[in-house]
């Protein structure tokens, strides 16, 4: 039954994602954008992958919503129609759904527990994790312990890609004209204004949760970070760009970018220097086990703060930008 | 044997009124009407729906957690139509609404 | 049976090649932004789906040294991840666009192409 | 009865998807996006109780606080833009 409603979704996936190419209108499709990944999280929440789906919540329904909007307000909303028809791109892209649809007919069914994905280090992870991690969420223990390698790459591609918004919205921030009233945000309109503070402490307070709880329920660095980013975003919107910016400057936004990222490197080079490989914790107790869970809390804490601060200065970089004549 | 009836019932009547809901923000006429059955959805349907999971649930970190989550929508989803009926009401490329809210 | 199993993988291909029709077809930066995020979600549900096991649950586990199913946790790292790094990657396909607007006053690419020409 | 309610919601899912697709005017979207994501933490809900983990409702709990502000966000950027009198 549970599977059959998952057909449902899917299929209301694919009437929005062709109603986004379709819209002409650029607004309503960051929107259906909305719609879409709502439809995707639940997707994963019946694919039995809580901690995607926790994450595909936080930034779809949330800062990709807003980072998207935010780019549109400087932007216009009105995509220009197109005479011809795209005879070509419909040839090639039919041939290739023909192909890969006829690859797919090799593939193991849905949820066949003898696919070859099964087999080879999965079980070893779900094995050896309560044993040398002491911790219930396999997903954590991968992340953080047993591929840290490839999160701290992860890590800094999202720090990359953040100064690289910085830099490229850098230039020019006060050129606009000089008779446009400040951005206030929704300061003039009370209950929304009074709900959403209200709301604010208990997002941080709830993305801190995830952050610290990670190791035995969903959760994490990367979802704490968003959902905490969207609470510091709420704040901005209600407010007006000028108060988000006050508590929280620039300057100190990429301190935060820069020093996530340095906390998860120094904790590998820690490991090393006590004696064991570049991010192995097992050095940082006397027993492996609790250094385990100290490195790994110690890294999740560096993926929460640099999120956090990417997302909130993209947020500003597009936000707080004027829009041109 | 009594609290199991009585879920089974408010889940029903729940998903009865998220249903018309539904039907009504698709079938009505003008923005204010379809919000407010809209709405329906928001409030009794939500109410009634995690009320029936409590119910099954009893006494546990879950109820608490459901406690917590249906505060917060009853909470935002008033104040998201409030909003959402402001902005539309003072909109100016919109004009005047077709019937009076 | 088999063909209602392969269902998950039919819908990848499709919003797969939505997601690249739009890149590919549509003169609108934003919209391929758009069609790049669609093509990006098609791979996560690949992953996802293949991720799934009959009768398991979420790889968090309850009760240690209970034998319980779970859903292969590799492919949900490996995507929570790709979720963050897509997000950051649009934002700066983004910074990017607001940029070109703000050169050539136009984000369709015809029009760019011979905007660039002319100068 | 579980099943006949996560039905009703998906029903309405498939409504709130209509009506964002057809709705005149933005503010008919947003409505339309609002209830959708209500509907979805009513789905999480149930479908957590019936898979016997109830401890995922921190889900439903995520999205129960971020519908809000995405909904927030569309008002004040759609103010933003209309307010400059370029579009349309």
């Amino acid at each position: 039954m549970v599977t059959a409603f998952g057909f449902v979704l899917l299929t209301l996936l694919l009437v929005t994602a062709v109603a986004i190419v379709v819209t002409p209108n650029l607004f309503v499709a960051v929107m259906l954008t909305s719609i879409f990944s709502l439809l995707m999280a639940a997707t994963f929440f019946l694919l039995d992958a809580a901690d995607v789906a926790l994450t595909e919540a936080a930034i779809g329904a949330g800062m990709s919503t807003i980072l998207f909007l935010g780019a549109l307000a400087l932007i216009g909303e009105h995509e220009a129609r197109r005479r011809r028809r795209p005879w070509l791109p419909l040839a090639v892209i039919g041939l290739t759904a023909f192909t890969l649809i006829y690859a797919t007919f090799d593939k193991p069914r849905l949820g066949d527990p003898a696919a070859p994905v099964h087999q080879h280090v999965a079980p070893w992870y779900l094995e050896q994790t309560p044993e040398l991690m002491g911790m219930s969420n396999v997903v954590t223990a991968v992340l953080a312990g047993f591929r840290a390698y490839d999160t701290l790459g992860e890590v800094l591609v999202i720090l990359t890609a953040g100064f690289g918004v910085l830099l490229i919205l850098a230039e020019r921030r006060a050129g606009g004209r000089p008779d446009r009233p400040p951005a206030v945000g929704l300061r003039h309109h009370l209950i929304p204004r009074v709900v959403g503070q209200l709301l604010i402490p208990f997002i941080v307070l709830f993305g801190l949760y995830l952050q610290f709880h990670g190791e035995f329920g969903p959760g994490g660095g990367f979802q704490a970070g968003a959902i905490i980013a969207v609470g510091i975003v709420l704040h901005a919107l209600l407010e007006g760009e000028a108060a988000g910016r006050a508590i929280l400057p620039t300057r100190v936004l990429t301190g935060l970018m820069a020093g996530g990222a340095f906390l998860f490197a120094a904790v590998g080079i820690a490991g090393m220097l006590l004696g064991g490989e570049f991010l192995d914790y097992s050095g940082f107790s006397a027993d492996p086990v609790a250094g385990q869970q100290l490195g790994v809390h110690l890294v999740e804490a560096g993926v929460g703060i640099t999120v956090t601060g990417t997302l909130v200065a993209a947020f500003h970089a597009f936000a707080d930008r004027e829009r041109p004549a | 044997m009594i609290i199991d009836a009585l879920s089974f019932a408010m889940l029903a009547l729940g998903g009865f009124f998220v249903f018309m809901g539904g039907l009504g923000a698709l079938r009505l006429p003008d923005l204010y009407t379809r919000m407010h059955a809209a709405s329906l959805t928001d409030s009794l349907g939500t109410l009634l729906t995690l009320g029936g999971i409590m119910l099954q649930s009893g006494w546990s970190l879950a109820t608490v957690k459901l406690l917590t989550i249906l505060f917060f929508l009853l909470m935002t989803g008033p104040t998201a139509t409030y909003a959402l009926a402001n902005a539309a009401l003072f909109s100016r490329d919109d004009g005047p609404p077709a019937t009076a809210p | 049976m088999k063909v209602l199993g392969l269902y998950n993988y039919w819908v990848f291909t499709v919003l797969l090649m939505i997601g690249l029709y739009a890149i590919i077809a549509r003169g609108n930066l934003v919209k391929k932004l758009l069609g790049l995020s669609i093509f990006q979600s098609a791979v996560f549900l690949l992953y996802i789906s293949m991720a799934k096991v009959e009768g398991g649950t979420a790889p968090i586990i309850q009760h240690a040294g209970e034998p319980q199913l779970f859903s292969n946790p590799l492919p949900h790292v490996l995507i929570l991840t790709a979720i963050v790094v897509g997000i950051s990657t649009i934002a700066l396909g983004l910074a990017i666009v607001v940029r070109i607007r703000e050169e050539f006053g136009t984000i369709e690419e015809d029009e760019i192409q011979a905007r660039d020409r002319d100068r | 009865m579980y099943y006949a309610a996560a039905a009703a919601i998906l029903v309405t899912m498939a409504l709130a998807l209509l009506r964002a697709l057809l709705g005149p005017t933005v503010y008919d979207r947003v409505l339309a996006v609002n209830m959708f994501g209500t509907k979805t933490v009513l789905l999480v809900s149930i479908v957590a109780f019936l898979s016997g983990r109830p401890d995922f409702l921190d889900l439903a709990l995520a999205y129960a606080l971020i519908n809000f502000v995405g909904v927030l966000a569309v008002l004040e950027f759609f103010q933003k833009t209309r307010a400059d009198g370029r579009t349309r």
